[in-house]
């Protein structure tokens, strides 16, 4: 049975990835997983300096969902290159770095240092709601967006080139088409959705930072539509996510037209989730005598 | 290590009217405990919870083969009233042990216990290892809510000292104001002293700032919510002085000066 | 205590309404709600002719969701005014139609007739997801949507209008400012979200129409944070919706910024969700001496 | 009159491997209910599941004071899941009676009952009611997904046929081979036959497509997935000749004819 899938030129041994700040820089989950039978590992988002976050607090729960304001809390580019990316290294995954900045400068800066460190992909986060500058504003203009990739792509030389889009438009496909059409190599989807849930008793925001990004199965029909809308539009890959729990999400996502998937809540109700995934995944296509995962891909019948 | 393992209930009965004890026996044998770490436990009926829940490790115990985890809950919102329906038997899912827990204290020094409310069930198992020489204070709102009080007079050698707000057992008031009177009578030991304080923010904060007016050392107990419980996340962070840090991680358990209220 | 409320000119006894298309046209519940005891009551989308609607299956429960395209089907003005209308009219309750249509010229004309038949309030439906023309295209392009509403407002007399705004726009306080400016009475938000869910087993959506909409609780912290930031921008009221299920959530909602709520898929879980939720808005006003419902209204603390 | 009650769990045991046997007594009574109705019936833990699910009334009982709903469902996602964890005094959150219910014969004509599955819980209680008169067909996979054998051949005056897809109990083959050789065996009197079909979708077509090609007339009970099981959603909806009908509401019992596959 053939698993592997391509991200462009790069070759994962399964399409199971974790998805970027739910998996920290891999070593958090290192005692539950072996990181050497993912996909990929995504890790947290990366700025060029270190970012404190925001104040608690950041998550709460909702109905099958969580909120999050974590507010890009990272270690800064110098940090990381010196600790997170040796470690991840000595495990026989590839590495795809989400990096996003408060300028078109920072991106640009930031991918060409991620770049020449050797990472395998870097996954552009122009949809995260919860810094002010940058990040979904890039992703919900279209002209800002086409500008930034430009710029981006033209000193990515190595890595693969991902974006990651924003649920929080009307048409999710126009986003992935300009990244397309900038020369991403894949469009990943879907970060977080703007929520908030308020306590009432005390009358204050349960999320410090007021809204937060929603996640969790809660989105997933959601995403699941995002991803075919998706994937009809642009010959790129698809990296599907958004309330992944199990293989048979996964299978959906895929049948939907994702290439690979990327599990993020999931990993905090099950540590092991992703392993999970890939033993589920193996399994499915045994029994149902399919070869090679990439037939699953845009498998939906209509 | 910490593990993520399936755990069947041995058992799981009120202690009274809004707190349970839960017991588990685990099916694999995870790393022994220290006071002050916690498990997350979660069921998987459904996705509704949705996240494990952060609970303090009350005992370890041995029987027969296996150990036994012992958890002590207050029933509050969706998840421990799922948890509180869940009946001898079936099983739950245990990540854990999992924080840093309580450091030991000095010889020089005395420790002295705050509890406050459900906070118990992280200080009970450091009174047990060190009960030969522990003050402990223990405050809640109503005498109904006091949990473990027989074990707890068996187990302080020292000093054990209870208030409730409404006086209904104990003195009337706050642990705080028997902690003043504590110290008042022992003026001029104050700083032989060390504080272990698990309890509601609010009673924290209060420990926090009475230890640094009166220049005690001590360690406290956070809570935040709660997802991912190793460190992964993000989540559950605390502002201290050098910068934000995860209860689940670098806590629960933080030098009381080190805390930004 | 004091639970009426404001929609324009009309006086709501209380603020709980039920949503469009998931109270049918009141009668469908009247076994187990007094409806003199609703604030008021919004029937299912009508247009000028019947509509069929589309084939099964039509939803399909995700998690803490559901997902739907019913299609609009509905028996069509003349058929409405004949039977359904004179049925509600029985009772001490407010009427709102929502109404939509495939042109302009559509929206107009069952506006115009809606308004002659006494209704006490016109939802213009400009965000449903599940029909091809008219819908949510109205309600994504702002252009449209400024034309559309300038001409019902022309129109409208009697009937307090209300613009039903879609959730699916990167910024919905942006259309909620040009249902203001155009003349609207007031916004409720929000429509379902389009999702969409597929069987791993036959590979076919679960939807016969491939998407649907999403409602329930899994929208909640959208909805919410919707809300807030409507309630923000413009000064009429906001009628929120979206996972209300028992008072708390009507509460949460009128916290953000709601004046009244309307109460969806909590109605299929509960059939007297609505009763449950004014007695218990009432038992907390009375617990937390609040004298006047409209105190709660963006009552959030920052 | 339907009515949205709570109810105690009198029982809750397994029949078979899949297969439940779900008695409730209600708090408050609602109306006797006729065979062929349903009930929703959900629980109030969470919100997932978070709709009803629709279940056909098995019986109708008197127990003491009050009535007895028994139901009989087969573990299938979800909320059959959460629902076989459900135990003896807990209670649920049901609506009903709903829908139309099986329509009686006309004196002349010879009912037919043809079950599917799990559809036996649907034609079970008219069988009850026709006992005298009918003709009893009743297919599953195979002989362990047979539910209430003995009840049944207690009951049916008439021929009782049973079949399984893999022949271990029965005829082997599909209710429609079994009726294609009862109906070539009355051949002279097929029109003086009704037929009541409940059972998976493809079952019923085939019944359909059977009854269409003898010119035999009866009655089919559909399924949809539902939301709010009394008409309002239009969720519900199967193609008629006469448009969309709602099956909680116009049905679940429809003219044979009158469905459109
Ligand atoms: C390190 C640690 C140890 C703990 N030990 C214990 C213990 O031994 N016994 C005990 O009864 N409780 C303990 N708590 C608190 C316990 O985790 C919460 O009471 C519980 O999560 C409430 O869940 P719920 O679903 O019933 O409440 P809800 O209010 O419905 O929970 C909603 C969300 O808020 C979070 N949350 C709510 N209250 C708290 C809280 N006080 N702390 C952290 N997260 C919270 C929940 O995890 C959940 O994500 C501990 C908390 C922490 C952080
Ligand atoms: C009028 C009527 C009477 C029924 N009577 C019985 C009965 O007596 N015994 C019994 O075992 N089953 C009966 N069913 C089928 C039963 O409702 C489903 O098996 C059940 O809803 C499955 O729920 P789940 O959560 O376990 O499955 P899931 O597959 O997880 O359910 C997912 C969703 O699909 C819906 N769904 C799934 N299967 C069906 C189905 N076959 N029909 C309708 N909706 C479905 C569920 O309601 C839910 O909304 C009846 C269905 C109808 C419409
Ligand atoms: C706690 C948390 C932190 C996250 N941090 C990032 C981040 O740094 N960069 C990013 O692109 N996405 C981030 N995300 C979004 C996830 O990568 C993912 O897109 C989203 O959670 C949807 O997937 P899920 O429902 O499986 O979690 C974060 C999500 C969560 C829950
Ligand atoms: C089955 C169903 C039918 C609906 N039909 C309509 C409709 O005809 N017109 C409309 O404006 N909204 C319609 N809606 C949307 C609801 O009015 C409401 O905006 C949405 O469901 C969110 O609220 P909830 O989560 O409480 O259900 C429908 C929703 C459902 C679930
Ligand atoms: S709970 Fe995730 S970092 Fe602490
Ligand atoms: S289930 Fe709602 S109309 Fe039938």
């Amino acid at each position: 049975m053939n698993l592997t899938v391509n991200i462009g030129k790069l070759k994962l041994k399964n399409p199971v990835m974790t998805a970027s700040g739910t998996f920290g820089y891999g070593e958090e989950y290192s005692e539950f997983v072996d990181l050497n039978k993912l996909g990929a590992v995504v890790v947290k988002g990366l700025s060029l300096k270190p970012m404190e976050g925001n104040p608690s607090p950041r998550i709460y729960e909702t109905p099958c969902g969580m909120l999050n304001a974590i507010g890009l809390q990272n270690v800064g580019v110098k940090e990381f290159l010196k600790t997170k990316l040796p470690y991840i290294r000595k495990f026989d995954t590839k590495l795809i770095v989400n990096i996003f900045g408060n300028t078109l400068y920072e991106y640009v800066k930031l991918s060409r240092i991620i770049d020449d460190a050797g990472a395998d992909g870097i996954e552009l986060n122009v949809s995260c709601p919860n810094i002010k500058k940058g990040g979904i504003f890039f992703g919900t203009d279209k002209k800002m967006l086409q500008k930034l990739l430009s710029k981006v792509r033209a000193n990515v030389r190595n890595a693969v080139l991902i974006t990651k889009l924003s649920p929080n438009v009307s048409y999710i496909q126009e986003f992935a088409k300009i990244a397309e059409e900038c020369g991403s190599d894949a469009v990943s989807l879907i970060n977080t959705i703007p929520g908030m849930a308020i306590d009432i008793k005390t009358r204050r925001p349960r999320i410090a930072n007021i809204t937060g990004g929603l996640s969790g199965p809660a989105i997933k029909p959601i995403a699941i539509r995002m991803v075919y809308e998706t994937f009809r539009a642009v010959k790129i890959p698809v990296i599907g996510m958004g309330g992944i729990m199990n293989c048979a999400d996964a299978i959906e996502f895929m049948l939907a037209g994702a290439t690979a998937v990327a599990v993020g809540t999931a990993n905090f109700v099950n540590p092991s989730a992703t392993i999970d995934l890939i033993n589920g995944i193996e399994s499915f296509m045994a029994e149902n005598n399919i070869p090679t995962v990439k037939e699953l891909t845009g498998g939906m019948k209509i | 290590m910490s593990k993520y393992i399936r755990a069947k209930i041995t058992e799981n009965t009120p202690v009274n009217k809004g707190h349970n004890l839960l017991i588990l026996s685990p099916d694999d044998i995870p790393q022994r405990s220290l006071p002050g770490q916690f498990y997350m436990i979660g069921t998987d009926f459904s996705y509704d919870p949705l996240l494990k829940r952060p609970f303090s490790i009350f005992r370890e115990t041995s029987s027969g083969e296996g150990r036994e985890l012992q958890f002590l809950y207050r029933i509050k919102g969706k998840g421990t009233k799922l948890l509180k329906e869940m009946r001898k038997g079936e099983t739950v899912n245990v990540l854990g042990p999992l924080g840093n827990g309580y450091p030991m204290p000095d010889k020089n020094l005395t420790p002295v216990l705050i509890a406050g409310g459900i906070g118990i069930a992280s200080l009970f198992p450091l009174a047990e290892k060190l009960s030969w020489s522990v003050h402990f204070f223990y405050g809640a709102r109503t005498s109904d809510e006091l949990l473990m009080l027989n074990k707890l007079k068996g187990l302080v050698k020292k000093e054990l000292i209870i208030s409730t707000d409404d006086g209904s057992e104990g003195t009337k008031g706050t642990v705080i104001d028997i902690l003043d009177n504590f110290f008042t009578r022992h003026s001029s030991l104050v700083t032989r002293h060390l504080l272990y304080s698990c309890g509601p923010s609010p009673m924290l904060e209060a420990v926090s700032k009475f230890a640094a007016e009166k220049g005690i050392k001590g360690y406290i107990s956070m809570e935040e919510n709660m997802a991912c419980g190793v460190g992964a996340c993000l989540g559950c962070t605390v502002k201290t002085k050098k910068g934000y840090k995860r209860v689940c991680k670098e806590g629960p358990v933080f030098p009381i000066e080190e805390i930004v209220w």
